[in-house]
């Protein structure tokens, strides 16, 4: 590297003596993230991963230095402002932590909305004035009532996937929606020669938990179903067993201190059913008493 | 009340409900019969499907079970 | 249901549930009876205060009713 | 409920529901046996399909007592 | 279910389910006996409250019902 | 329940569930093996299917009885 | 679904969920462990409570079946 500066080559050494302690090197896009939120979220990593801002060239020369073997695939995926993150977690869970430390921000003109962006029907803070029309202008259905502007239904005013006009921007920021997400976006982790992308490294905790239902759910149909026997299946067996020897008893009418009150207020119940028909028919088959 | 259970009575056993046979079953339940209500009974009887009542109720029973269970 | 049909018979008569009552009740339902469920009857009845039982089912009677009818 | 509880696992295991049988199992569970109780739960199981009778909803009623409970 | 028949039977008389007395009735009900699964029965039960568990019945039947009621 | 998900692991994977494979996985999981219990488990699982059995509603026993209320 | 069994067996035996005992339990069942899912399973199951999530099972199931029945 003839023409590199020292600075530069220092920066390169210590990117790569980074790379090569740690086991995990993840690959963020920092872009759009306001300084201060930075510093927050860098803080509250600090004690499980390194963040690293540095020029792409030099990041590029620092994992071409690397021993890691396909480490350089991390290369593809340095997009809007790079940044290398170190750290010797799972990646999957240091992208979990990431995606869950974003914060809502405000829109701005020309971003592209992540998904659906809805002003929900309600009351506003805003006293009529100028900013129905504005509100209207947008396509935002509004009127007056009772001295306050009300937004009368829910509004898709920006599609998934759409740019957000200026326009709408500014009214979804005095509205206080803010329908961007901000935080460091990690596009993909390198661990143990394997780069994983961020499509991979998304978990989808409800299937997790829908799953471990499942999981629990076929172990006790399977005891049950087999017979086996465990404290799971033990009850349900138990269950069972009383409800068919209830049945027997109440349908073979067998009487026991079980059974005896069920089937005298059985007995009683018919009774009065027959007693009503019979009474439809003519008020005087029955007696007072049922009358009443 | 007796006037239904001996009619029930007659049902389950299947005998005929007729006014002899109520007659018979609430006397031996030493119960002294009003004759104009066994008459109005089993005419009112007649033309009720008793095993279709009995049927309607079978929910009713339990039921108290349930709303006595602890 | 006869011999809870009957024993509710003499319950309502206001005749005591015992063995002869019972049989004599059955008897006259034209059923054939077995002294064994007689037995088994009363035993099981001894105890328990068929009023109590009934009104736990008043309540729930026409509220089955009710809840059965569409 | 003992006395059931016999008669299914008889039932189970494929063994004939009759006096002897029952008498057996419950001895071997360490109950006193009451005779005219064993007689009365054959008597009455004997015009029973017991797998018809395990199968049919006795206890569905507290659907109404729960249907109507607020 | 004839392990399980066996344990209830056994809780309802006040025997100690254990594994000579749960052979002792599943044999008296003729029936042959697999010294693991009275094991498995056995070390299963230790976690379970036989007495809750049938009571469940009685309540869960209702609930059940009364998500189906209309 | 872990000879039970031993068993469904090994289900699922497509290997054979004899009693090898089933210790095998238990002691993986660090669990002490109760050889008796697995050779009930075995035994239990011989005629099951097992993808079938894992799809049957095993808590559906009092839903279904409320089920069949009219 | 063999990487939760294994969780599942993992948790029931009260062994550590984590990447050397999942794998473990994984090649013991003679299955080929991809690493990238038991990483994944295991960032998934620390915020997963899986003793809550099977006890909401275990109270939704008869409810659902009841639910689901026509």
């Amino acid at each position: 590297m003839p023409h590199v500066a020292e600075w530069k080559k220092d920066e390169v050494a210590s990117l790569k003596k980074l790379i090569e302690s740690h086991e995990v090197v993840g690959m963020a896009n920092l872009s759009d993230i306001p300084a201060p939120q930075l510093q927050k979220m860098r803080r509250s990593l600090k004690d499980s991963a390194t963040l690293k801002m540095s020029r792409k060239t030099l990041m590029s020369l620092a994992l071409n230095s690397s021993d890691k073997e396909n480490i350089t695939a991390l290369e593809e995926h340095m997009d809007g402002q790079p940044a290398l993150i170190f750290t010797n977690m799972n990646p999957f869970k240091l992208y979990k932590i990431l995606e869950g430390s974003k914060t809502a921000a405000p829109a701005k003109a020309g971003s592209i909305a992540p998904e659906d962006i809805v002003v929900p029907k309600g009351d506003t803070a805003f006293k009529p004035g100028p900013i129905l029309g504005e509100l209207q202008k947008s396509g935002i259905p509004a009127k007056i009532e009772k001295g306050k502007i009300v937004i009368t239904n829910d509004k898709t005013i920006v599609a998934a996937g759409e740019p957000i006009p200026r326009d709408v921007a500014s009214i979804l920021t005095r509205l206080e929606i803010f329908p961007l997400e901000v935080g460091i976006d990690l596009r993909a982790a390198y661990e143990d020669q394997t780069v994983y992308t961020s499509d991979i490294l998304t978990i989808d905790e409800e299937k997790t938990l829908a799953d471990i239902q499942k999981a629990f759910t076929q172990g006790l149909n399977l005891s049950v179903e087999a017979m086996i026997f465990n404290k799971e299946s033990v009850p349900v067996l138990l269950q069972k067993a009383a409800t068919q020897s209830l049945n027997l008893a109440l349908n073979a009418e067998i009487l026991n201190s079980k059974t005896r009150d069920i089937l005298l207020a059985r007995a009683y119940a018919q009774m009065l059913s027959v007693a009503a028909e019979a009474s439809a028919k003519d008020e005087n088959a029955v007696d007072d008493e049922i009358r009443e | 009340m007796e006037y239904i259970y001996a009619a029930m009575l007659l049902h389950t056993t299947g005998q005929e409900i007729n006014e002899e046979n109520v007659k018979k079953v609430l006397e031996a339940a030493g119960s002294e019969v009003d004759e104009a209500r066994v008459k109005a009974l089993i005419a009112a009887l007649e033309d009720v499907d008793i095993e279709d009542a009995i049927q309607k109720t079978a929910v009713a029973a339990p039921a108290a079970a349930a709303a006595t269970t602890p």
